[in-house]
């Protein structure tokens, strides 16, 4: 008989469950500032050691320190914390509709807000994201309607997408915002693709990927790196690490790496790690990359490190998998708060103006929604036709579709 | 006979399943510690230990890809894909690999695994969680497919599919895992607790793969359905007052083609039903197979209904599924030719 | 007219297309520098600049995946697979996003490329070299599919696939590449510089898509084939004298049901033959279609003669493929019904 | 108008190709005897720079130098050094029967003996390896029959895999060598699965994924690296690079990444390259990391640094793409005169002896083929039955089947 030890499987788990008490003492997290800006044009093995730290913007007192700081104007801080403040409205409103039966299915964005709202500011009209589900901050950002968008997640008959998806999976090509797809990762490799052709054209446009931290797993986000990696392509690619993937803590897809952004040096691909709940890291390292790829340095990897406070999904319960207090235990804080501490740090925002916005915001939203419901929602008022489920699968109806 | 949900008899016959052979591990995506989105795994994490059932990374390829090394080995990996619409990622290792692994190397290796997913409409899933995509594996030499329309088939079938030497493609229609469903959406549905199906024995029986079971005698015309389709079809022949003999297939591949064929010949008129896509679904194949086998008793075309050739639309939700209406306009139609 | 084989055919098509459109590129495994380990782009790279033609990492995901975010900016991709055998690694890509991008982007965002690759047996290619993929991509809502028996059609279909809005499968028999085949593997290849298919015109031109053509018109009975198999039937039919109307179907889906019907209506009697397996290929759909609209004229039921239901074996190759003598005993069984 | 400097695509191409002249004088190759060897369960943090160098232990002049040297006795070498022309000589034959018409198609060997010969002297029975289309060395070395191989080489009537499967695509369970499949990439996965199924039993055995440079670009690839990292598996990752994938130069699959080890850094696997043309080297390499998998360490990733110096297959020609003069100029040298050198500098080994082995492994071969050749060729002799053809596509043929 063999006497060596014998082998076992290692199945990671985290580190609280329901009923325990959540440490985040463990966590290390450098202070603001400390995170040296190379130059965009830094070769990516001198900066290797990005992807295992996080570049922070805004200290604990609310100030924007360090390096990385100063990319922004003080309107534009306050017109992103607007966005924010809109996308967590336009959220409540919509889990409440979804809970009202106005809608089948409802995600949102609770804790992530200040990852798709400061990076679509370091964008130009022209340039295109590949989104998932949870990027709507790149549409409130960028001005697309939120009425369209409720009209889309209600599948009325003003729906953009004539009924015919399923609620947030928006598409919106004048906004530079790809179709959603249902199926994760997928978009992530098309965005090197739609890269690759701008530079195919010799354009100056760019493109951007995003995936999810469980999705990191899909294959499309290897093809995505390795298509990336070769042809040089003017992509800014996008983990948003919000720490779980249904049930599933970030421990499975990562496994031994430390870090996702890691996995960006494999392929010779800069990496960089970002406090996904400031808003002003995410803009400076958005605009550092944006710049990267407009000067045709190439693809760019980069991980926000957030929290999705809220469930997955409206079908998604996470009291069953993780501690209730676990959102509050989460050593990044709140992106809403961070950014209005900031603000009213810098003189240009107080107590009572928030609260006064907080109320314009709801009002805009409400307004917005009204008129959505003029539309109909899912099972009331006016529907998308029948006309609309046959039409458009090719760009000329084929015989067996007219019968 | 306790009573049990089509999601209470699955677990059941994992459950089942793993105490019985060691060799039986679950996994997928959110499978572990959750116990998966539909709840089919729930408490055999805690059972079985972490070895035995486990989450995994959100990679079907990996899931199914791993679990094909694993059969290799020696095990009998029963693995879960969140949604049969997110199959396509596992497609290569299910038919260039699972598939022909006996047969390409003259049956050293096997690869005896179940891959369940939950299949179907009807949940205002949208495109991305209501397809059926039976008609992609039943074109697969090696591959068996399964599809149980009650909870008592769904673990005998399922016992009976981790059992089997083979690979198994099993197809859980989502609409049915709480109650039967006829197609009247507008009808609030009846609980398996109060269906006769419902009766689950506890322990260990099997439902042996590619029988067929007739679901209602009759002698006017032959439906073919499988999964959901088996209750919309019930619907429609009770609603037209037709006497349809309803075959509930329950395997797809390998067909029970005798139970199928001496139905036709006895009724001499066939309506094949299925939620998936006309064009090449299995419906393909079983008209097919029906007027080859049969021709001389067909006293009507072989009619087909099905869900559109477009992909599955969310509000045009029951435009799209073949409820009883249209169903009942086949049967109308099939006894008039 | 110039005389070209079917690779020519192919990489003329190409050709006349990139030198039309800028939009149009070109790219895969092998087929920049080398010109594709068949040679279908040779050239391409050394006049159009490696920015339009260019050799891709070994990941078809990859491939087909950047091929749609270059056509959802505005390029018209036109990539090669390999073969056939490997295009399930971008099943994926193919099915859930090439197919349904417009539809579910409602337009605004689209899916022009077409994914070209070798298909079918009869090179001794084995398993991984030999496969009919095509039911699995008639099944598929919003894609085309594409299968050329000749060099002229071969151009013609390519240049209008390249230039169609949406998504297409170009399947090249390449037992075809070099001449016709008409399944006697024991006798020389006629070269298709001695075929009259095998004049192809220099410059562009398009052979529609959706559109069938008759091969040899007849009264008997209607063969419904396409790529190698319509040079089989043709064999068969000269061989059993039977006056066989063989229809070569040339695009799949959509398919050209008028042009079968108005055949089967006249003959009373159907043959459909593929390489791929029996059991839910495309020929399913096709007995289904023909009996459902041609009922009353069937006089015998339809037949099919496909590859057999195992995967392709290597020794055993031509007692899978579907040859003369199996079409010509269908042939006659047809006239005997 | 944009005055911005316009994007362009990046696609690499090789320094030479036909009609230039190689020079191989660029290449950075670390001197043998000079990386360092860590002990097998050190933190793979700590041994980034592995996957960046090249460990080697025969130096110029055939001594063995270095931590990496002494695994293996004299006589275990000179078994080696057999194994390696055997499989050569076996090449050579089955290339001339290909073109004879026995069969229908071969790939050979050539320059990449060392590999798939020494790694299996790493292995214990019980083990398996999960192979591409280029190890037979696997089999070579582990004592498996020529015969058979040549057998299914032929299709003959003793194909052990009845004629189904295209010539070299072996299967021999008993002598750890999984069944190769002609899709690439899918066994690097499935190799992992067999490593956690090991580890669920608690079992001793370990398992050999194998992939060539050209195929990491695949899927499968990612997925065994994510499931490997994650669950820990007892599995060694072999990447074979020998610096072509059929016309297509590694710099396509490899990108900016520098090496093909380097994909490892991402997942927190330690990633090594070695001297794939180094018999010595890559035993050394291949002990270290199936110790670390037997100890329930983990996975490692191996880059096996090569060159493939025939063609791809027998349907390739490489003058088409690449120089004639490539593979003399190629700076590792061929491994049987490598080895061969070391025995004879050893004193166990001379130039008369080496003649007589060769003659002596080409007897072995050419009687192995008689007796398979008495079995049948692919178009002449003893055939597998048409019965072959339709059983064993399930455990129990189904009635369409037998129909
Ligand atoms: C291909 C595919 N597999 C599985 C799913 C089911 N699914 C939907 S969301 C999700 C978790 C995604 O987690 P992550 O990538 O971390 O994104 P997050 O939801 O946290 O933003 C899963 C498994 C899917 N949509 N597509
Ligand atoms: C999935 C898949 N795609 C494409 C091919 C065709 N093909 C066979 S070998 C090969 C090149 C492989 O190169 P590499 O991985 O470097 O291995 P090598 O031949 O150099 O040993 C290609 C593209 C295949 N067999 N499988
Ligand atoms: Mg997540
Ligand atoms: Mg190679």
């Amino acid at each position: 008989m063999d006497e060596r030890p014998r082998l076992s499987l290692n199945v990671p788990e985290p580190e609280v469950r329901p009923g325990d008490t959540p440490d985040s003492s463990r966590v290390v997290i450098p202070r603001a500032g400390t995170v040296p800006r190379p130059p965009v044009d830094v070769d990516p093995k001198e900066i290797r050691d990005l992807a295992y730290s996080i570049i922070r913007v805004l200290d604990r007192e609310g100030e924007a320190v360090g390096p990385w700081a100063g990319t922004l104007t003080d309107e534009e801080v306050a017109a992103g914390l607007r966005h924010m403040m809109t996308l967590r409205a336009f959220d409540a409103r919509m889990v409440t509709a979804q809970r009202q039966g106005k809608t089948s299915f409802y995600m949102q964005h609770m804790g992530e807000e200040a990852v798709s709202c400061a990076f679509r500011m370091a964008l130009e009209d022209g340039d295109m994201n590949f989104p998932t589900y949870r990027q709507a901050g790149l549409l409130i950002a960028g001005g697309y309607p939120m009425v369209d968008m409720m009209n889309q997640i209600f599948s009325n008959e003003a729906d953009p997408l004539k009924g015919r998806q399923l609620p947030i999976m928006y598409s919106a090509k004048d906004h530079g915002f790809f179709s959603i797809s249902g199926n994760l990762g997928t978009q992530f490799v098309q965005a090197v693709g739609w890269a690759m052709a701008s530079a195919i054209r010799n354009d100056h446009r760019i493109s951007v990927g995003w995936i999810g931290d469980g999705s990191t797993a899909e294959s499309d986000f290897h093809a995505a790196l390795v298509f990336a990696s070769t042809y040089r392509a003017p992509v800014v690619l996008n983990i948003v690490n919000n720490q779980w993937a249904i049930s599933t803590f970030q421990g499975i897809a990562r496994g031994g790496s430390g870090t996702f952004a890691a996995r960006g040096l494999g392929f010779g691909v800069p990496a960089l790690r970002v406090d996904g709940n400031d808003y002003l890291a995410v803009h400076a390292v958005a605009k550092w990359a944006v710049e990267r790829a407009r000067r045709n340095l190439g693809p760019t990897l980069i991980e926000h490190v957030t929290y999705r406070v809220g469930a997955h999904s409206t079908s998604d319960d996470p009291s069953a998998y993780r501690p209730k207090t676990e959102s509050d235990a989460w050593p990044l804080g709140d992106p809403v708060i961070r950014l209005t501490n900031h603000l009213i740090r810098c003189g240009i925002w107080s107590e009572e103006r928030h609260k006064q916005a907080e109320a314009e915001v709801m009002d805009t939203v409400i307004a917005a929604q009204k008129e959505a419901e003029r539309h109909g929602t899912l099972h009331a008022g006016g529907k998308p036709s029948v006309r609309d489920m046959f039409e458009g699968v090719y760009a000329e109806m084929p015989p067996h579709l007219r019968r | 006979m306790p009573r049990m949900t089509m999601i209470e008899a699955i677990r059941s016959a994992m459950d089942v399943a793993m105490g019985r052979d060691e060799a039986v591990v679950v996994f997928g995506e959110d499978v572990g510690y959750f116990g998966g989105v539909f709840r089919c795994t729930a408490g055999l994490q805690q059972k079985y230990g972490r070895s035995r059932c486990f989450d995994t990374p959100i990679s079907e390829l990996g899931i199914v890809g791993v679990a094909i090394g694993m059969a290799a080995y020696g095990l009998k990996p029963c693995i879960e894909i969140q949604f049969a619409d997110y199959v396509y990622p596992a497609y290569d290792q299910i038919v260039s690999e699972a598939a022909r692994l006996r047969y390409r190397s003259a049956g050293q290796f096997t690869c005896p695994i179940v891959i369940r997913m939950p299949t179907g409409g009807g949940i205002f899933g949208g495109q991305t969680h209501s397809q059926s995509p039976e008609a992609l594996f039943t074109h697969v030499s090696g591959l068996k497919v399964v599809v149980p329309s009650n909870p008592r088939d769904a673990k005998g079938l399922l016992i009976a599919a981790i059992e089997d030497p083979d690979p198994v493609i099993f197809l859980e229609p989502k609409r049915l895992y709480n109650g039967p469903f006829d197609g009247h959406h507008d009808r609030p549905v009846t609980p398996w607790s109060k269906h006769p199906a419902g009766e689950v024995a506890d322990g260990h029986y099997t439902v042996p793969l590619g029988k067929a079971e007739i679901r209602r005698a009759g002698s006017a015309v032959t439906v073919l359905a499988y999964g959901t389709m088996v209750y919309v079809a019930q619907a429609a022949a009770e609603e037209r007052g037709i006497d349809a003999e309803i075959i509930d297939l329950r395997t797809l591949l390998p067909l029970d083609l005798d139970a199928i064929t001496a139905s036709v010949k006895k009724t001499g008129r066939c309506v094949v039903l299925h939620e998936a896509t006309l064009t090449s679904g299995f419906g393909a194949e079983l008209a097919a197979l029906v007027q080859e086998h049969c021709f001389w008793h067909l006293e009507a075309p072989v009619q087909r209904v099905t869900g559109w050739d477009t992909p599955y639309p969310h509000a045009q939700e029951w435009d799209y599924f073949p409820g009883p209406r249209r169903v009942g306009e086949a049967l109308a139609a099939a006894m008039e030719a």
